[in-house]
Parts: C-alpha cells; structure tokens; sequence
C-alpha cells in the first residue's frame, strides 16, 4: 500500500501533517504521540520578531467548535532555528515552515532565512494576517496581494511553497488560482473561519479580540466545500483541513480532492489524532483493494444531470 | 504525561452539590503530584474539549476529583457510573510542592468553593513539621468538601456553615487572634477570590501561590490558549497550563 | 416589560420570529405552536410558479448542523395567495412573505403580487438564488444585483422591505450598505453558509445537490460574526438568523445588535423553540432590570485597547 | 399530535444486539395507530436532529420501540436507563390501517432487519378474520425479533437461522408451495430489499404497501427534506414523513 506523497521532490511519508498552531514546534508531546509516523508536522506561524500574541481570553468552546485569537503568539524565526530546529532535524520529520508576517517584505525575509535551513523541507504561507499598511486588512481577502506573496516567495525558494488560504472570502477558487499561476506547489485550504461568542452575563465577547477563527468539527461542511470548489479550479495538489478528528473525515477530504490533510483543534483533544488516521486511511484502503491511497483523490461521484441552475438550497 | 482509557470506581455526593469521581489508574497514581490536575474527554463527542480537573486524592491506584455540575461538560460527568470509562490526559501542570521549602512555618491553605480540589492530596504530602490552616469559603454549606483536610476554618456567604462572611475575612480575624509564625499561603478558587486574598498577603508580607484557572483548549501547551500576562520579565505572557497552575501571585496580574 | 419591535409601522409582538423555510406557511404545527405567541413568521420562499425543489437526499446532519438543499420547494405564490393566506390572516400573527426568484422581474411580480394582499405584513427577499441569466450564479453574491433587486422592489411597495444576506461573502457589510442605500427597511443575517459531506462508502455526496446550506448550532459562531460586522456598518435593523436554539442564543445576537431574530433549525428539533426563546428573554430583562428589549440591543463591552491591526487570529 | 417528556419504564435486550425501550405515555398510547413512528431527541445537545422510530408495542399505557446500535444516535440511546427522561414528539405519518380493505384475503408482513419494528402493533389491531404470514429477514440470527408476531417464517444470510436466504427467495418458494388466496403485502425494511418485494409482488399481482425510510430534519412536514418521487401524479414529491411514510409502492421511485 503506497501512502507517502511527493511534492517537488519533498517526500512525505503519508499524507496526513498536523496544522499550525495546533503542535506548537513538534517538540511538544513526545511522550504521547511519535511524530516520525506523521506525513510531517507543520510548524506553528513565524514571524520575523517573536510575537507576544493576544490578550486573554484567547480561546473559547462552540457548538462542536472552538474560536481561537491567539493572535501568532511565537518565538521567532531566529529562535526557532537556533533554539527548535537542531531537536527537529534529528525527529525523522518532514518539517514544513508555517510563516506570517504583517508586509510582504516581511514573508520574504522569514522564508529567506529558513529556505538554508537543511531541517526545513518546505514552507507553508499563512496569508491570514492582517496587512499593517492597509490599516489591518487581511492580506489572504485581496487576490492581488495573495498573488504578489506567491510571485516574490517563489523567487526566493526551490522549496516546496504551500499558500495557505483564508476562507472567508466569496469564491476561494480565484485565491488558489492566484496562488498557482504565480508557481505555489500547493494551497492549503482552509484556515479557520470568522467567528464570535458572547457571554451574556457579562456582555463581553467571550474572547479579547471580539472575534476569531472557528475551527473544529463544527466548520468540516464548511473545508470540504472549500476544497472542492478549490480541487475543481486548480491542477496543483490542495491539502485538507478543517474539523478533521477521524480517518473517515480524512477519507472524505481525500475523495473530495484533497492531496494531503492536516489534523488542527483534533490534536487538543487527542494528540494522538493524527497516528489513529494515517491508521484508518491506510486500512479503509487496503479494505477497499487501493493499493495507493491516490486512487481515492478526487473519486467524488457526483450526479451529471443535476445542474447549477437547478439546485437552489 | 500519558493519555489513557481508565475505568470508573465509583461516584457518589460529597454534598447535596458536589460530586467525587473515582477511577483507577496505576499510572497517574504513582506519577501524579499535589496542585496537578488530569485533562479529561467527558464525552465521545460532546462537548469537543477536555475539562481539566485537580487531583483531589491519591490513594493506593486510585485517583479522585471533585466537581459540581454547573455546565455541559460536568453535566455530562456526573451521569456516568461505575465501571464506565474515562479518556483522561495528565498529569498536567506543576505542583506546589515545588513552592514548599524552609522560609516558612504555616501554610494557609484558602479554599473558595470548588477550588478546594487539590489540598487534601497536598495535605498528604505536606511536610509534617510544618503547620496548616485550611481555609474554605463557599456561597452555602453545600459548597463545603472537608475531606481529607486539617485544622478547617469555614466561611459561607449565608452562615449556613461555620463564619458568616468571606473566606478573607476569616483569614483577617484568625491571623489577627492567632500567632501563625511565618505564612505562606497557597490558594485556589474563584478569581475574585484569589485577587483579594493575594493582595492580603502582600500586605502582611506573607508569600502567596495560586492556582490558576482559566478556559483551556488542550491543557499541554499546544494551543496557547491559556496565556496569563506576566509581571515585569522577558515574555509578556506565560501559560497557565504547562508553566503553571501554581504561579506566585506577586507574579502575574491576576 | 416592552416586548414589541416597530419597523415601517408595522408592530410586531415580539422580537422572536420564525426563519423561512423551517416553519412551513405557518400552518403544519397548530397542535403544537401557538403561533400567535411569535413575534412573525416568514414563510417559505415563494416563486411565482411552483417548485419541485430537489431530488433526495435533501438532507444529512453534521456536527451540531445539518445541511440542506431543498431547493426551494414551494406552492407558488398564487397558491399561497388563495390557499393558506385566508387561514394565516385568522391567525393573529405578523407575516413576512418570503420571496425567491431567478431573475429581477420575477422578484418584482411575486413581490406585486404580494403587496395587495392585507395579510401578508412585510417581505423578506432571499437573494441566495441562481440568476439563470448568469448561469446560476448566485444573486446575493453581486453587490450590483442586490443593489438593483432592492431599489427596483422599493419602487413597487410600502410595506417593510427585508434583505436577506448570503454569510457566502468576503465584506457582508458591503451588501448590507447597498441594501440601506437602496432603501430597505432592514436586513436579515444570515441565511445558510455552503457546505459539504460525503458518504465515504459509496463516495457520493450526501445531498444529491453535492453542495448545500449549512445550519444550526455549529454556524452560530459565524453568524454572530456577520450580525456584530452588519450593525456596525448600517443604521437600519438587522435581523439576526444561525443556529438559535435558547433564548441565551438570542440574547447574544441582541448584544452584538440584532434587532430582531429568527429561529430556523431549532424548530425542527423543538416547534416550540421560538415561544421558549419569547419567555426566556422576557425574564432575562426582568432579571437585569431592563423594561425594554431595545435596552440590550448592541449592548456589547468591547476593550477599545485592541485594534485591528494587533488582532491577528 | 404532541410534544412529551416521557420516563423509560425499561430497556431491554431482545436478542444479542437488538434492543426493546419502553416508556410511559398516555396520550401516545390512546391515539397512536400501527405503521405511525415517533421522533425521539436522544440527547440534549448530541446528536442534533430527533431520530424516528416506529412504534413497536403499545400495552396500556407503555409505548415501545426497538432498535439496534449503528451510529450516534442509537449509541446514546442504548446508554438510558429506567426512570430517564425522553422528548418524544408524534404520533407521526401515517398507519397501514388506511390500506386494509376487502379486497385480499391474506397479508404478507415482510420485515428486513430492524424493518419489523412496526409489525407486532400491526398485528394486534390487524382484522382477525384475515390471514397474517410474516416473512422475517436478516443478516444473522442476532437481528431476528419474534415478539409480538404471528406465523413466522424466518430467512438469514448466513442460515443461523430458518431459511438460507435472502427474503425474497423465501416468500417465493412459500408462495409456490401454498395457497394463500389474494395476498396484501405490508413491508419495511432496507431500501434495496423493498424494491425487490415491490417487484415481486407486481409480478404476482399483488397490491404492495411499504414503509419507508429516509433522512429526516423534522419529522412533522416542516423542513421538506424527506422527499419522494412520484410516479405520475402532478407533483413530482411527496414528503415521507407526513404523506407517508407508507406508500403504495407503485406510485414512488423507489
Ligand atoms: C487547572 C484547572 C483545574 C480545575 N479543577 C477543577 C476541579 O477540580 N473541579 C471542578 O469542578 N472544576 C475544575 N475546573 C473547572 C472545570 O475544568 C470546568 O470548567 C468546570 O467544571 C465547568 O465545566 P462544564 O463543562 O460543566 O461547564 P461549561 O459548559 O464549560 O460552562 C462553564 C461556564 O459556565 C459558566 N459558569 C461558571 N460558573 C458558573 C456558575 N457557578 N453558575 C453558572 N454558570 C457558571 C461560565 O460561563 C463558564 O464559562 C478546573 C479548571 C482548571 C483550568
Ligand atoms: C420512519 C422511520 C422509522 C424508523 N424506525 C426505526 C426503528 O424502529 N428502529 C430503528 O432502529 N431504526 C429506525 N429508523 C432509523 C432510525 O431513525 C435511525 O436512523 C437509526 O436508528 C440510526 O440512527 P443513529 O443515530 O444511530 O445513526 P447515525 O449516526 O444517524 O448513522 C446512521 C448512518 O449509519 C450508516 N449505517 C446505516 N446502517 C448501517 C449499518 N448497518 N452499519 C454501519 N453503518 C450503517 C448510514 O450511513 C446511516 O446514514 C427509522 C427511520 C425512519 C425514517
Ligand atoms: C489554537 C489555534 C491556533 C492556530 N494557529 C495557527 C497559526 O499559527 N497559523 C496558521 O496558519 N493557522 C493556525 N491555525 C489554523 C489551523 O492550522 C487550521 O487551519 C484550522 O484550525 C482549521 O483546522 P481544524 O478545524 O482541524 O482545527 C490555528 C488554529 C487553532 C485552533
Ligand atoms: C431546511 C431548510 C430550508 C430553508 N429554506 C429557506 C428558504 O426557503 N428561504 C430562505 O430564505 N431561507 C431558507 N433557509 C435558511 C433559514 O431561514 C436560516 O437562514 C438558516 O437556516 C440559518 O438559521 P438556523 O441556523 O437557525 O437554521 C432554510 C434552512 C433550512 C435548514
Ligand atoms: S491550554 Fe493549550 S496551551 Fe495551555
Ligand atoms: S422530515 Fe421534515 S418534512 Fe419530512
């Protein structure tokens, strides 16, 4: 049974990473999960200084969901390479940088300094930042400046290079466009969503900054019609994410489109999360006589004689 | 730290509110330390996050917590029985044992409501030449769990139990009638709570540990979720889960 | 206790309504409901000819949601004219006729239609459908379109004109700004966010429909969002809509500044939700001394401290 | 009808894996028909929509259901113990009484699995000068309820028990070796299954009324979400849950 995937010469083990900012730097939990079984760990967002992240209350429970503004709390990327990448390298770990940045010359100068990094393998790009010369606006809602990171980012790397993209924005499909005319490798889709919770006996909101990113089981109707409208636009792979907590969920990510998954809000409930998939997707396959979990992508069967125009909600 | 399946012993009513859930496990019993709390999956699917909970006693390969129902999640917890299982995370967190050394005589255990949870384990492992005072302050008498504890000084809100009042209150007037040496008061509850107790212990001087409370996505420092901002130092923020509870409280703004 | 909420002198009993498509006409749950304890009901969307909607499966549940693409299976309006409006003017209740349509003359004859009839209080237009004109693309997402459908159906009525905003957006607030600009009496927020699912053993969708709405407690994060986002944008009413299903529900959409809400999904699960929802807030207000509803309407306590450009998720 | 809070009188084990709930209910046990269900919340919060189930038994004032555990729902379900409440709403859809008449002499019950749960009830109010034959299918033994029905023949996939077969083989060989005049049938069961009988029963000129099955959001008519196709008639739908959910099976698509 073929698992591992290939991505400009990146290989991954399997298909199955864990997502930013919900592993911390891989060297979080060695007791409790055995990270080389992963397909590769993404890396919490760096940015160029270390970031102190939001006021608390960062985080708060929904509906089978959670909202988050943690606001990239990070080390840096200075300290990530001389303090957290030395331990990594010696993981057997496919390490994707995760990067975010307030301008465009900050991407640029982030991935400059990781891209000689022998224990990075690639980079993933967290255009959900609030972009500091448009008074805060996110970089990931303007085609053109998601297109403009890509072009300059590309230049600067041979390495994998992973648009990671927002989606609350009308048609997620022009993004990823975007995002492989200017040569990314892949996009992954999506980051969370926009969303707030008040609490009523205080009228406060229930996190610092008013509103935040939902994630969890709650948005996973929401990532795979993302993903698909995304797979349906664009040849280059699209990684999965979003409420992933089982292989199945996993399985549906893969026959909607989806390349690779990554595990987020799963890991703080079980850490363990992404192991049990690369488990249950491997047996569903052998179950099922695919001998290469390749043949699952993108084997939606879907009903021809139902048009767009014919199906109002 | 290990995520385990366990199995309910028993559970039963402290009180008329609070409950006390028993399971086994050789693991966390021989590893677990006073102030450190387990991270437990109430439910295959509701609610998504664990509930964290303070070790309330250790006693040969069993493991207990205290809870009242005031939510989903212990909603949910107070309807399993024995021989039910468990999908708990730990131990999490530090202890106050790391906060126990010579440059005092008595500890002040304060106790708001729930917050009681980790002192009788703590009890247990005191260093038996020092002094205790336990200090627990409810809303009512139901609130009030004395298990496991020594030399207890109760206060409710409605005199339904022992010193009608706030549980500071109760600290000023017995530190006032008694000579306790050199404090060091150690303490856990309700924010509110823990503000004005600490900034008590400021003014008699006495070193003051809390530990904290707060929301918490994974309890083991992946999520960043439980920041509490930090006094002076380096960082603007530590978390809660993994570099604490146990913070002095002179500290951290609380 | 001052319950009742006036919008273009129309008084409605309470802020409390039921939402379109969840309530049937008004009239499949008397032994169950006294609708006349409601503050409205919105009625299916009406075209001007009947539709099928559909083909099965129609619906599948999700993690605290369930998504749905009836494909606005309705009578017509005529019927509903001769048919079930004769029982629902009986009825004591405000009715707001829903209308749906795949092109701007459409929504302006069922509209005129509607507006002679003495029953029928109010419109809510749903601009979640497929322009046949451009090939099914959805009108709600076309800030031009939604400007154009409400200025052409202000012309045509006096009643008070409600728009109903697709969450599928970038700026949410864009649209609600075109629909005040144009003149509408108020907007409604939100109506289902697109979502999908699929069933990993047959590798078909779960809707035949292959995408479809989703609702419920999982979107309330998101709505509360778009609702908080619409009232800090626009001076007319906002109508807040997704995943109610307690009166602390409401309440949390009336302090982020909904002037109004509707009850969808909950009724499937509990009829009654909308007269528990009345009760719970009543004594809410009662509780915290309020002796109006309006008194906790964008009552929210933000921290000003924080801004924009520091709130990164 | 109504919305209810019901108790559970009791929960039992029918076979190996299916299981009998039973609860008290005044009001659905005086107006409940056979062939009607009615629409269980299992949880609080999880899952979310209510699950239909049809009336198994009715005995005075207890209503029961049968059921056996294949996902969410069902898991919650079985985990209910005596004296728990339930939010029950019906009674819903229609009852197979509408379709008995004079015009057959003998009725075919045919149950595939968990599809039998409306036939005991049926069976008691059935006009006792008609002839009841009840056709049970199942994958194995452990699925095969006799409770509450008359003349039995049993068929299983793997023979554990009566026939090896599918149903259909064995309502075909008894149809072949007996004369049972002009025959009814009345079924419920697993979609592929229904479509097979509904077939057969065409072809021996048998009128065939089914019970069906979909997803459903309400139950009551509200959400429109459990359509059926029409054959021939002016609407291209019918809603299962309040036009049915027993159909003549030559008037929908199967
Ligand atoms: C380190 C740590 C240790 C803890 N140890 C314990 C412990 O030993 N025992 C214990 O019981 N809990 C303990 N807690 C709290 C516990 O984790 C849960 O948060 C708590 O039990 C409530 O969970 P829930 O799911 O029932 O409530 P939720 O559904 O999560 O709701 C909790 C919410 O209820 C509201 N609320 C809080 N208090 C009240 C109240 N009195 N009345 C009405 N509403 C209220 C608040 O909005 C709060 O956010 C601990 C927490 C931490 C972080
Ligand atoms: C009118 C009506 C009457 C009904 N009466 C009964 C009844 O009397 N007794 C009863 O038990 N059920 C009955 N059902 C079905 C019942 O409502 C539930 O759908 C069923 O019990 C499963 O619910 P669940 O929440 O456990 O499963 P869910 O979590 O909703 O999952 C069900 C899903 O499991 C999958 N599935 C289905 N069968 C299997 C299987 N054998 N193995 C693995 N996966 C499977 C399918 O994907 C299906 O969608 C009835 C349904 C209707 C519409
Ligand atoms: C607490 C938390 C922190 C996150 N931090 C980041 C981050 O630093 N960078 C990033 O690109 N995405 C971040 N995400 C988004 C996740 O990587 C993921 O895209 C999203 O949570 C959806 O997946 P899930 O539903 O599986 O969690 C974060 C999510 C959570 C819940
Ligand atoms: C089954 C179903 C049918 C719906 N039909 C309509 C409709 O006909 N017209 C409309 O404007 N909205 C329709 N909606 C959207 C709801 O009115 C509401 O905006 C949405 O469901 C969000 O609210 P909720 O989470 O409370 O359900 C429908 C929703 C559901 C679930
Ligand atoms: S709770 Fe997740 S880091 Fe502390
Ligand atoms: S299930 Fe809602 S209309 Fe039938």
């Amino acid at each position: 049974m073929k698992e591992s995937f290939n991505l400009r010469n990146v290989e991954f083990k399997n298909r199955i990473l864990v997502a930013s900012g919900t592993f911390g730097y891989g060297d979080e939990v060695p007791d409790l999960v055995d990270i080389a079984k992963l397909g590769g760990i993404v890396t919490k967002s760096l940015s160029m200084k270390p970031r102190d992240g939001n006021p608390s209350p960062r985080i708060t429970e929904t509906s089978s969901g959670m909202l988050n503004s943690i606001g990239l709390a990070n080390i840096g990327v200075h300290k990530f390479i001389n303090e957290k990448l030395p331990t990594l390298k010696k993981s057997n770990s496919t390490i994707i940088a995760n990067i975010a940045a307030s301008s465009v010359e900050e991407y640029c100068s982030v991935l400059e300094l990781l891209d000689g990094q022998e224990g990075v393998h690639g980079f993933e790009i967290n255009v959900s930042c609030p972009n500091v010369k448009e008074g805060g606006l996110s970089f990931g809602t303007d085609v053109k400046l998601v297109s403009l990171i890509t072009k300059e980012l590309r230049k600067r790397t041979q390495k994998p290079l992973i648009i990671k993209l927002t989606p609350n924005v009308t048609h997620i499909s022009d993004f990823a466009r975007a995002c492989e005319t200017e040569g990314a490798d892949a996009v992954s889709v999506i980051n969370t969503v926009i969303g707030m919770s008040v609490n009523i006996n205080t009228r406060k909101p229930k996190i610092a900054t008013t509103t935040g990113g939902l994630s969890g089981p709650a948005i996973k109707p929401i990532a795979l019609a993302k993903v698909y409208e995304t797979c349906n636009a664009i040849k280059i792979p699209v990684i999965g994410i979003g409420g992933i907590t089982s292989w199945e969920d996993a399985v549906e990510f893969f026959i909607v489109g989806a390349s690779m998954v990554q595990i987020g809000t799963a890991n703080f409930i079980n850490p363990a999360t992404g192991i049990s998939v690369v488990e249950g997707v491997k047996q569903y396959c052998e179950k099922n006589g695919f001998d290469d979990v390749e043949q699952i992508i993108k084997s939606l069967q879907t009903d021809k004689t139902i048009s767009i125009v014919d199906s109002w909600l | 730290m290990k995520q385990e399946i366990v199995q309910i012993h028993s559970l039963e009513y402290l009180t008329n509110e609070i409950l006390e859930l028993t399971f086994i496990s050789d693991y966390l019993s021989s590893v677990a330390k006073p102030g450190q709390f387990i991270n437990i999956r109430v439910g295959d699917n509701f609610p998504l996050l664990r509930r964290p909970f303070s070790i309330f006693n250790v006693e040969g390969n069993k493991i207990s917590i205290v809870f009242n129902v005031i939510g989903t999640g212990t909603k949910v917890l107070a309807r399993k029985r024995k021989g039910d299982t468990l999908d708990v995370l730990g131990p999490c967190g530090n202890s106050f044992l790391l906060f126990i050394d010579d440059s005092f005589d008595t500890a002040f255990f304060v106790g708001g409501g729930i917050g009681v949870a980790p002192f009788p384990f703590l009890t247990k492992h005191f260093p038996s030449h020092k002094k205790i005072v336990t200090y627990l302050g409810g809303r009512h008498k139901k609130l009030i769990v004395t298990k496991g504890l020594k030399n207890i000084k109760i206060s409710t809100d409605d005199g339904s139990d022992g010193f009608q009042g706030t549980v500071l209150d109760l600290i000023k007037k017995d530190f006032q009638e008694n000579d306790y040496g050199k404090i060091r008061f150690f303490i856990c509850g309700p924010t509110r709570m823990m503000k004005a107790v600490a900034n008590y212990a400021n003014t008699i001087n006495a070193d003051c540990y809390a530990s904290l409370e707060c929301d918490m996505a994974c309890g083991i420092g992946l999520c960043q979720g439980c920041n509490i901002e930090v006094i002076g130092g380096e960082r603007k923020y530590k978390l809660v889960c993994k570099e604490g509870t146990i913070f002095e409280t002179k500290t951290v703004w609380l």
